[in-house]
Order: structure tokens, then C-alpha cells, then sequence
């Protein structure tokens, strides 16, 4: 058995384990992220020895069969996916999924409906990343759709509820908008697998059908103007759950874009275009929702948007992979650094919403309580999804703006730039508040008791550090593709 | 294919169409729902019976026999059952009103 | 030819049932409809596979009359209930 | 005369289908779609797709419109249309012309087929005879794990979301022969479109879909309620599908070195076996959806 | 060919039916509604343009089959949770 399939099937063998018996759904949980974890660095050390890789399932070669297409940025991401994921886990069997408030019962059948969830996702996100094949890639983004959204439901409250049914309703419309693609593809090409990308970007009436896969995966990951579903879904879900939803499973879409746009060479520049434009007005979307936001899950939500602007930005001036210019690296590299860092600053949300009561920001400055790990750990993830040196955000954003000097584009380094100082001003509003020391704290005032929710805050928030002072193994295993 | 299964069978596939567009014609014409109901479920099993027994001479194969005679059972008894039970949902309907 | 107007009528039979559909007026009227659209799509059905001489449309007939009893069953246990 | 019908069938779809979306009334929205269904798979029949049509019709015909009734009857009336006539105008506007850029796009693009010749050509090595059947089951069989895998989340989210359980009443003597005679037709129309899936239309979907139906009408007719023993039950053949496929493929995996490349010879069993388990498994998976699933076993 | 632009024709004209609905209603159900509208339009395009020489290609006929599949799985989560969000008041 290879570790390609079992990538794969082994969380979805697991997700079916726990979903058979609840009772002990943690028990096949950990284990299994703990292992997809090792494979996933197993492919990737494999990857960096002997190449990139391509399996054709069955034995069938494309475009008849499916292929699995396991280069650099496959592993990378499924490094990335397993990372975030099994700290996320950690997270989830001490906290529970949703803090006291449920009584022990109610709590125990939530739980229980976290792993199957959590499993299939792993399991879907692991088949997009490896899929070489667009309709293949519709059917995991379905599984992905439907334990996205029972991660939302999942805390079951009113909003949760509607937000989980908005949710489902935008992912449906957009993957239809992604199948619409694949049968225009088909009809023009005859074939869907990712080497008709090249071909789609040929003529004009073909590049509707790459438009169109783009428009379905910009509503998967919530591009502005696209993303109306996602701050409701997101800061209504139980955090453990946030967590995983807006740092992973959104990057399923990211990635399929990045990868669309890679194949898609020279010809793709209007839908590039279009796809930077996007994303610049996400990045000041997103910052004027996260300024006015009165709720510290909603700001952290729409601070997504804007974090999601940047990266299609990116992927949208990157050009084709011709041009070596490493700006696609750049894109690859902010996505990683937004997993790790977005991933601890909702656990460390949950984490100060659950010692303060509640999560308005107004009210963040608190006489009896000191700040504890957790705004720690968000100050940290801030100063990474910022890009401050010498976070991985930092490399990225580097990289993004000097391949963007060399090539004389200023307006686009001028909206980074602008994007970068915003993202500055809506985090600081948090941080601020909840790091000043100063008279209004009584001398009573006491640190919040130490609890797993800091220790994977931080040690999510610090991998998104030391991610940046370790870039240069990313990078490499970019380097790494097919052809 | 022999010429008088031939014709045969188009008679009564075109009797059976007929029936069929008399049942459409009830739906639509008839003033009230216990008339429609009892002008739809008597002539559209009638008219898919036709048809069917009008097919099975047009293929003049007995294979087709076997699934086109379970066809009329299915429709003749689905048609009787929900015929009964739609005007009983109706007349409680009407009755608690 | 003669068996392609056939199941031309067919059809216009199984399509006289939307303005009942549409019009309504009670539930039970919707349902009836529903009832002769069934019974008129597994007369195109046949109608097709004779003209076309492809019994395999028999066997999507034969399904269709399976199951054409679903949904209004579905409406009478489920509307009961409701009252 | 065909074009006519094709014409008729094509205008009759689309008004049926924007009738469904523009009634106020719920059950009238329902019995539309189901009513839009039907012409669709008459459309499929017409556009040389029987195996689709097969399971539009027993899907569509079965579980959409029982599902769509159970909600109908639980959701709220329909709120008044709020967006204002202009804005209606605008986006019907918007709508129309990229449903004509759209027709113009797949109808100018011009169609190099690919997959025909390959599929003729790899046919006689896939171990059956049914090319729909070798595409889903063999050559791209990983899409179809997938998809019962995207059954499974949709159960897994319907169990945390947990609906009310349908309640059905008995509905009289009438029904007792009826479903004498429908229950077991539907069990044998499953095995038989499961067992001929290998060469004509059928398979394992179409048979799943039938069996379910078949379930409904049980449930519906009061005969076998939802008990919860009997829902947990259900609940775990309907994980053996996914199991049994993934194992399957990973047994593959050991004998020959590749995921899902059955050993030499054996395709047809291989593909039978999968099938058997599906079928069963869809079946459960079907009804589940339809009536939900038990939050946790019984102690 | 002219069959196949009929069937071309009505399956974009459902595609733009369902889009024009899901922007212009609220009410969960019939969204629900135009959202399977616009799959059925969606497999219409595919099998429309799957027929070369008289023989339908087996391939988009399989993706239309996962693709019923798909939804009818789909449609069931949707009116799980469009049933609880409109029934919670209730209870």
C-alpha cells in the first residue's frame, strides 16, 4: 500500500470507525490525524528525494483515468493540512468542542459528531490536493462542502443553523458553477482532466469554461465579491471548528485556483486579472468589515476575507510558472502562513471567549484578569498574518513584492501595502487592548489558569514564526513539479 | 413482424393515446377534484393499458411481454391506491374545514 | 412515423396536466396531476421504446411505475399527520 | 416529428420547472419538481443516456419528492418576494444573457471526442460490458468512492443536524396488497437492474435508489416505523458501503501494487461484489436521509 | 446536430432560470429548488454535447450519474437544516 491512497482512505476509513462508534470516536480520531500526519511528511520527504510523482489510479493513464499528481505543492499543502489539523485536534479532545455552556450530555454527542467530521475533511482535502482531474476534484470538494458546513452546524445554535444552511447553499451554487466549467471542458476538449487546463486557455469560448471554474472556487473560497456566506459561518461555529474552516478548508479552493492558474499558462491572463482585481478589493473589504467589527469572532472572520484577498492577489499577478519569478511561491507561502497563524488566533478567541464570557472587543480590557497565553498567542498570529519579519507572512509578502518592483508594477505593491498597513490597524485594535498593562488593572487582578487551548494557541502561533526562519525548506519543495 | 400484429398493435396504441388525452382533457375541464379523480384514474390505467399491450405487438418479442404486462399491474394498482386515498385525504380535508 | 406523432400526443397528454398543476386549487388537485404525468411519462416511455424498437426504455418505464406511487403516498401519510 | 418532440419536451421542461420555481403554494413547488423530473428523464431516454434516465427515475420519481414533501410540510410559508421590480428586471436580464453566452459557448465550442475511442478500445479489459458501468466502477471508479463518500458526510451532517423523525400513519386496509405486491416488485427490480448493470443499463445506483424506494413505501405506509433499533441498524450498513469500497480498493492495492487495479481476470467479480455492496449500502443511505439518523445507538 | 442545439438551448435557459431565482427569493425551499434546477440544467448541457456520431459518450453519462448522486445527497442536508433553523422556535 502506498502512502499516496492512504492519504486518502485512511481518515476516510477512520471517519467511518468513528461515525460507527461514537462512544469512542476520539480513539480513532487521534491515532488516525497522528498517522495521516506521518504519511504526509513521509510523501514529502519522498518528494524531495526522488521527485514529484504521478500515480494513475487503476492502472487507467489520463485523461481516461485519474490521476494522483503528487508534486512539491501537493506535499506542501498536505504538510500544512496535516499540521494545522492535528494540533486542531489536540485542541479538541481536552476543550470538548463547545465550552460548557451544553450540559456534559449534550456536550459528549457534539464531540461525537466532531470526529467523523474532522476525519472526512481530512480525507476529502487530502483527495483535492493529490486530484489531477477537475471533475475528481468537484466530487472531493462536495465531501469537503458537507463536513465544512457540519463544522458549522455543529455548535447548533439558531445562527449557527442558518449560517450552516447559507453555507451549503453558496458551496452547492459554487460547485455547480465548477461542474458548469468541467461540461463546457468537456464539450469544447473532450477531456477534464488538469492538462486541458493549457488547451482551455486557447480560444475565447473555451476561456468561459475556465471562468467558470474560477467563478464555482471563488465562492468555495469565499474571493470577495463572493464571500456574503462566510463571516456568518465562520464566527458562528464552535472555534475548534473555525479554526479548521477558515484556516484549511478555504485553502482547498485557494489551492485549486493556484493550480488552474499554474497549468493555465500565458492565456490566462484576463481570468488572472480579474482574480488580482478580486482580491485587492477583498483586501479592503475585508479590513473595513474587521475595523467596524464590534464581535472579536466576526473581526478575526472578516480579517479572512481580507487575508484570502491577498493570496488571490498574489496567484493573480504571479503570471504563468514560466516566468520563474517566484511569485507563485509567494502565494503558496502566505497560504501556509495564514493556516498556521489563523488556526491559533481562533483557538486563542475561543480561548479569551471562554475566560471573559463573551467576545466584544469593547469589553477586552478587564479590571480582574491579566492577559494570559492566549493574547499572547494572538499577537503573536497578528504579527505573522500582518508580516512582520521574521514570520513566514513576512517571507511571502517579501517575495510577493520584490518580484513585483523588479517588474515595475507599483500599483499593485501600493494596495499590498495599504492592505498590510489596514490589516496593522484592525489587528492592533485587538492587540492593544489586550496586552495594556497600566493602573486600570486592580492589584487583585490574576492570570488566567493555564489550559490546552493556550498551549496549541502558541504553538500554532509559533510555527507561523519559525515557519519564516525555516522558508527556505518550503521554497525548495516548491521547486519540485511534474514537468 | 407479421402486418396484422402491425396494425394491431398500432390500433391499439393509438386507442390507448386517445384514452390518454381524454384523461388529460378531464384534469383539465372537469369542475371539481372528485370528478377529475374519477375521470383520471379510470381512463389513464385504461389508456396505459392500451399502450402497452399495443407495444408488446408492435415488438412482437416476449421478453418485452414480461415487463410491459408488470407495468400495467404497477400503474393499474398505484393508480387504484393513490386514486382511493387522495380523495380520503381530500374529503378529511374538506371535512375539518 | 406513425408511432413518433403517437408518442408526440403522448407527451401533450402528459404536459395537459400543468395547468391543473398550476391552477391547483387544493393540494389534492396538485397531487392528481402529479398522478397523470406519471402515468403519461410510462406511456412515452413504451411509446418510445416501440417506435425506437429499444426495450431498454421499458425497464426506465417499469421503474417510473414502481415508484410513481411514492410521492403522492408520501403527501397522503405525511399530510394526515399534519391535521 | 422527433424534432417536434424534442421541441415540446424541451418547453415543457423549462415551464414546468419555472412554474415549480414561481409558486407561492409549497405542495404545488413539489409536485412541479417531481412533475420537471419526469420530462427530465424522458429528456435523458432522448438524448441516448438510459442508464441516467434510469436513475433520475428512481431517484427522482422516489426520495427527492418524498424528501421534498417532508419539508414542505415543516417549513414556514413562503415569504413575500422582497426584492423590488427593477432589481428582479435587472438580474432576469443578467440571467438571460449568460444563458445565451452559455448556449453560444458549448454550442460553438466544437466537440473533439476523446473518451469514446478510449473507452472502446479499454472495454474488453474492464470486465463488463455495460461502458457506463466499466467508467464508474473501473476506470474511474476513485470518482465513485468518492461520491459514497460524499453520502456518508451528508449522513454524518444529517445525524448532527437531526431532523424530526418522520411519523407516518397507517393508512388502511387498502394498502396492505398494494404494498404486497409493490414492496417485493421493488426488491426485484433492484436485483435485476443491479444484476444486468454489467451489460445493459442498470447498476448500482439505479438498484440502490430502487430498493430505497421500495423502503419508503414500507415506511410510508405505516407497515415498518423508524424505531430507532431499526434506524441504527441502518445506520451501519450504510457505513459498510464506504468500508467495503475503500477496503476493496486497498486490497487491490496489495495484490497488484496499484489502488483499484483489480488482479487479472477478476474485474467482473471484483465490480459484482462492490456492487452487491453498494446497493444495500445506497439503499440504507437513501433512507436515512430521508428519515434520519439516530444521534447514538442504543445502550 | 439541430436536437442537440435544442437541448443546448434549454439547458442554459434552465441554468439562467435557477441563477435568476437564487438571487431574486429568500424562502430555503425554493432555493433549494432552483439549485437542483440548475444541476438538471448543468447535466443537460453535459449529456447534450456527449453525443458524437449518433452514440452517446459513456463518460459524461457517468458524470451525470455521480452527479444526481451528489445532489440528492446534498439536497437532503439542506432541508435537514432548512427544517431546523425554521423549526426552532417551535420547540
Amino acid at each position: 500500500m502506498s502512502d499516496i491512497s492512504l492519504l486518502v482512505l485512511l481518515p476516510l476509513l477512520a471517519s467511518v470507525g468513528a461515525a460507527a462508534t461514537p462512544r469512542a470516536s476520539e480513539l480513532w480520531g487521534l491515532p488516525a490525524t497522528a498517522l495521516t500526519a506521518v504519511l504526509a511528511l513521509w510523501l514529502t520527504l519522498d518528494v524531495l528525494q526522488d521527485g514529484a510523482r504521478e500515480v494513475a489510479i487503476g492502472g487507467w493513464a489520463a485523461p481516461l483515468g485519474i490521476v494522483f499528481v503528487a508534486d512539491g505543492l501537493a506535499a506542501l499543502m498536505l504538510l500544512m493540512t496535516s499540521g494545522v489539523g492535528i494540533v486542531v485536534a489536540i485542541q479538541a479532545t481536552s476543550w470538548g468542542v463547545w465550552p460548557s455552556s451544553a450540559g456534559s450530555e449534550e456536550a459528549a454527542s457534539l464531540r461525537a459528531g466532531f470526529w467523523p467530521l474532522w476525519l472526512a475533511t481530512l480525507g476529502a482535502m487530502n483527495a483535492l490536493f493529490l486530484s489531477g482531474d477537475l471533475f475528481n476534484i468537484y466530487v472531493a470538494f462536495e465531501i469537503l462542502g458537507l463536513t465544512a458546513v457540519g463544522l458549522t452546524a455543529l455548535s447548533g445554535t439558531r445562527s449557527a443553523l442558518r449560517a450552516a444552511f447559507d453555507y451549503l447553499s453558496a458551496g452547492l451554487a459554487g460547485s455547480l458553477m465548477l461542474l458548469l466549467g468541467v461540461a463546457l471542458a468537456y464539450s469544447a476538449i473532450g477531456r477534464v482532466d488538469l492538462e486541458a487546463v493549457p488547451m482551455l486557455a486557447e480560444t475565447i469560448t473555451r476561456r468561459i469554461a475556465l471562468a467558470l471554474l474560477v467563478t464555482g472556487l471563488a465562492v468555495k473560497a469565499a474571493l470577495f465579491p463572493l464571500h456574503f456566506w462566510m463571516p456568518a459561518a465562520h464566527s458562528s461555529a464552535a472555534p475548534v471548528a473555525s479554526a479548521l474552516l477558515s484556516a484549511l478548508v478555504v485553502k482547498g479552493a485557494l489551492y485549486v485556483i493556484l493550480r488552474i492558474s499554474i497549468e493555465g499558462g500565458a492565456g490566462m491572463e484576463a481570468v488572472r486579472f480579474a482574480l488580482a482585481i478580486m482580491g485587492a478589493g477583498a483586501m479592503l473589504w475585508g479590513a473595513w468589515g474587521a475595523l467596524r467589527a464590534t464581535r472579536l469572532k466576526l473581526l478575526v472572520a472578516q480579517s479572512t476575507i481580507a487575508q484570502i484577498g491577498l493570496i488571490a492577489l498574489a496567484i493573480g499577478v504571479a503570471g504563468d510558472s514560466l516566468q520563474q519569478n517566484g511569485l507563485w511561491q509567494a502565494a503558496a507561502l502566505l497560504m501556509l502562513s495564514h493556516a498556521f497563524a489563523k488556526a491559533a488566533m481562533f483557538i486563542a478567541v475561543g480561548r479569551i471567549a471562554e475566560e471573559l464570557g463573551h467576545d466584544r472587543i469593547s469589553g477586552l480590557n478587564r479590571k480582574e484578569l491579566r492577559p494570559g497565553a492566549a493574547e499572547f498567542a494572538f499577537a503573536i498570529a497578528s504579527v505573522s498574518l500582518i508580516g512582520l519579519p521574521p514570520t513566514a507572512g513576512f517571507i511571502g509578502k517579501w517575495l510577493l513584492i520584490d518580484g513585483l518592483i523588479a517588474r515595475g508594477a507599483w500599483i499593485w505593491v501600493a494596495l499590498i501595502l495599504i492592505g498590510t498597513a489596514l490589516s496593522a490597524a484592525y489587528l492592533s485594535r485587538v492587540v492593544s487592548r489586550c496586552l495594556r498593562g497600566g493602573p486600570h488593572i486592580a492589584a487583585s487582578a490574576h492570570h488566567p489558569a493555564w489550559s490546552t487551548g493556550d498551549i496549541t494557541a502558541l504553538g500554532l502561533a509559533t510555527s507561523a514564526l519559525v515557519l519564516g526562519l525555516a522558508s527556505a525548506l518550503p521554497l525548495t519543495l516548491l521547486e519540485i513539479t511534474v514537468k | 413482424m407479421t402486418p396484422i400484429l402491425y396494425v394491431l398493435g398500432l390500433t391499439l396504441t393509438t386507442a390507448g393515446v386517445g384514452f390518454l388525452l381524454i384523461a388529460a382533457l378531464g384534469v383539465w375541464r372537469l369542475p371539481d377534484v372528485m370528478s377529475r379523480l374519477h375521470a383520471l384514474t379510470k381512463a389513464d390505467t385504461a389508456g396505459l393499458t392500451l399502450i402497452a399491450l399495443g407495444a408488446a405487438c408492435l415488438t412482437g418479442r416476449l421478453d418485452t411481454l414480461l415487463a410491459l404486462g408488470l407495468c400495467i399491474i404497477l400503474v393499474g394498482l398505484s393508480g387504484a391506491t393513490m386514486g382511493h386515498l387522495i380523495a380520503r385525504t381530500h374529503l378529511s380535508e374538506t371535512d375539518s374545514e | 412515423m406513425i408511432l413518433n406523432f403517437l408518442a408526440l400526443c403522448t407527451l401533450f397528454a402528459t404536459l395537459a396536466a400543468l395547468p391543473r398543476l398550476i391552477l391547483g386549487p387544493t393540494a389534492a388537485d396538485r397531487i392528481l396531476a402529479a398522478q397523470l404525468a406519471g402515468t403519461g411519462t410510462v406511456a412515452t416511455l413504451i411509446v418510445l421504446g416501440a417506435a425506437d424498437n429499444a426495450p431498454a426504455m421499458f425497464d426506465t418505464a417499469l421503474v417510473f411505475a414502481a415508484l410513481s406511487a411514492v410521492t403522492g403516498l408520501a403527501f397522503v401519510a405525511l399530510r394526515r399527520k399534519r391535521l | 416529428m422527433s424534432l417536434a418532440f424534442d421541441i415540446l419536451l424541451t418547453i415543457g421542461i423549462f415551464f414546468t420547472a419555472a412554474a415549480t420555481l414561481g409558486m407561492r403554494d409549497r405542495v404545488g413547488s413539489v409536485v412541479g419538481f417531481v412533475v420537471a423530473g419526469l420530462l427530465v428523464a424522458l429528456s435523458w431516454v432522448r438524448l441516448g443516456a438510459p442508464d441516467v434516465a434510469l436513475a433520475e427515475a428512481a431517484i427522482g420519481a422516489g426520495l427527492t419528492g418524498a424528501l421534498l414533501l417532508r419539508s414542505s410540510g415543516r417549513l414556514k410559508p413562503v415569504e413575500r418576494l422582497i426584492s423590488p421590480p427593477s432589481h428582479r428586471f435587472i438580474v432576469a436580464l443578467i440571467a438571460a444573457a449568460f444563458a445565451g453566452a452559455l448556449a453560444w459557448a458549448v454550442y460553438t465550442a466544437s466537440g473533439a471526442a476523446l473518451y469514446p475511442a478510449l473507452v472502446s478500445e479499454r472495454l474488453a479489459s474492464s470486465g463488463v460490458t455495460n461502458p457506463v458501468t466499466a467508467v464508474l466502477l473501473n476506470f474511474r471508479a476513485w470518482d465513485t468512492l468518492l461520491e459514497i463518500a460524499v453520502l456518508f458526510a451528508a449522513l454524518i451532517l444529517v445525524r448532527i443536524v437531526a431532523p424530526a423523525v418522520p411519523q407516518p400513519v397507517a393508512l388502511g386496509e387498502l394498502m396492505l396488497p398494494f404494498a404486497r405486491i409493490i414492496v417485493p416488485m421493488c426488491a426485484f427490480l433492484a436485483g435485476h437492474l443491479l444484476w444486468q448493470g454489467a451489460s445493459v443499463p442498470g447498476g448500482a445506483f439505479q438498484a440502490g435508489a430502487m430498493l430505497a424506494g421500495g423502503l419508503l413505501v414500507l415506511m410510508l405506509g405505516g407497515f415498518a416505523a423508524p424505531t430507532p433499533r431499526l434506524m441504527s441498524w441502518g445506520a451501519m450498513l450504510a457505513l459498510v458501503g464506504l468500508a467495503v469500497f475503500s477496503l476493496a480498493a486497498l486490497g487491490a492495492e496489495v495484490l497488484t501494487g496499484t489502488l483499484l487495479l483489480y488482479p487479472d481476470g477478476t474485474a467482473k467479480f471484483w465490480i459484482l461484489g462492490i456492487e452487491a455492496a453498494l446497493t444495500l449500502s445506497i439503499a440504507a443511505m437513501l433512507c436515512l436521509l430521508f428519515c434520519g439518523v439516530p444521534r447514538r445507538p442504543l445502550k | 446536430m439541430t436536437s442537440d442545439l435544442i437541448y443546448i438551448c434549454a439547458g442554459s435557459g434552465l441554468v439562467g432560470l435557477a441563477l435568476y431565482r437564487l438571487s431574486t427569493c429568500r424562502d430555503m425551499l425554493l432555493r433549494v429548488l432552483s439549485l437542483n434546477v440548475l444541476a438538471v440544467g448543468v447535466a443537460m448541457l453535459f449529456l447534450a454535447s456527449a453525443r458524437h456520431a449518433g452514440i452517446t459518450d459513456a463518460v459524461p453519462q457517468a458524470f451525470v450519474l455521480t452527479g444526481i448522486v451528489v445532489l440528492v445527497a446534498v439536497t437532503a442536508a439542506l432541508l435537514a437544516l432548512a427544517e431546523r433553523v425554521d423549526g426552532q422556535d417551535d420547540e
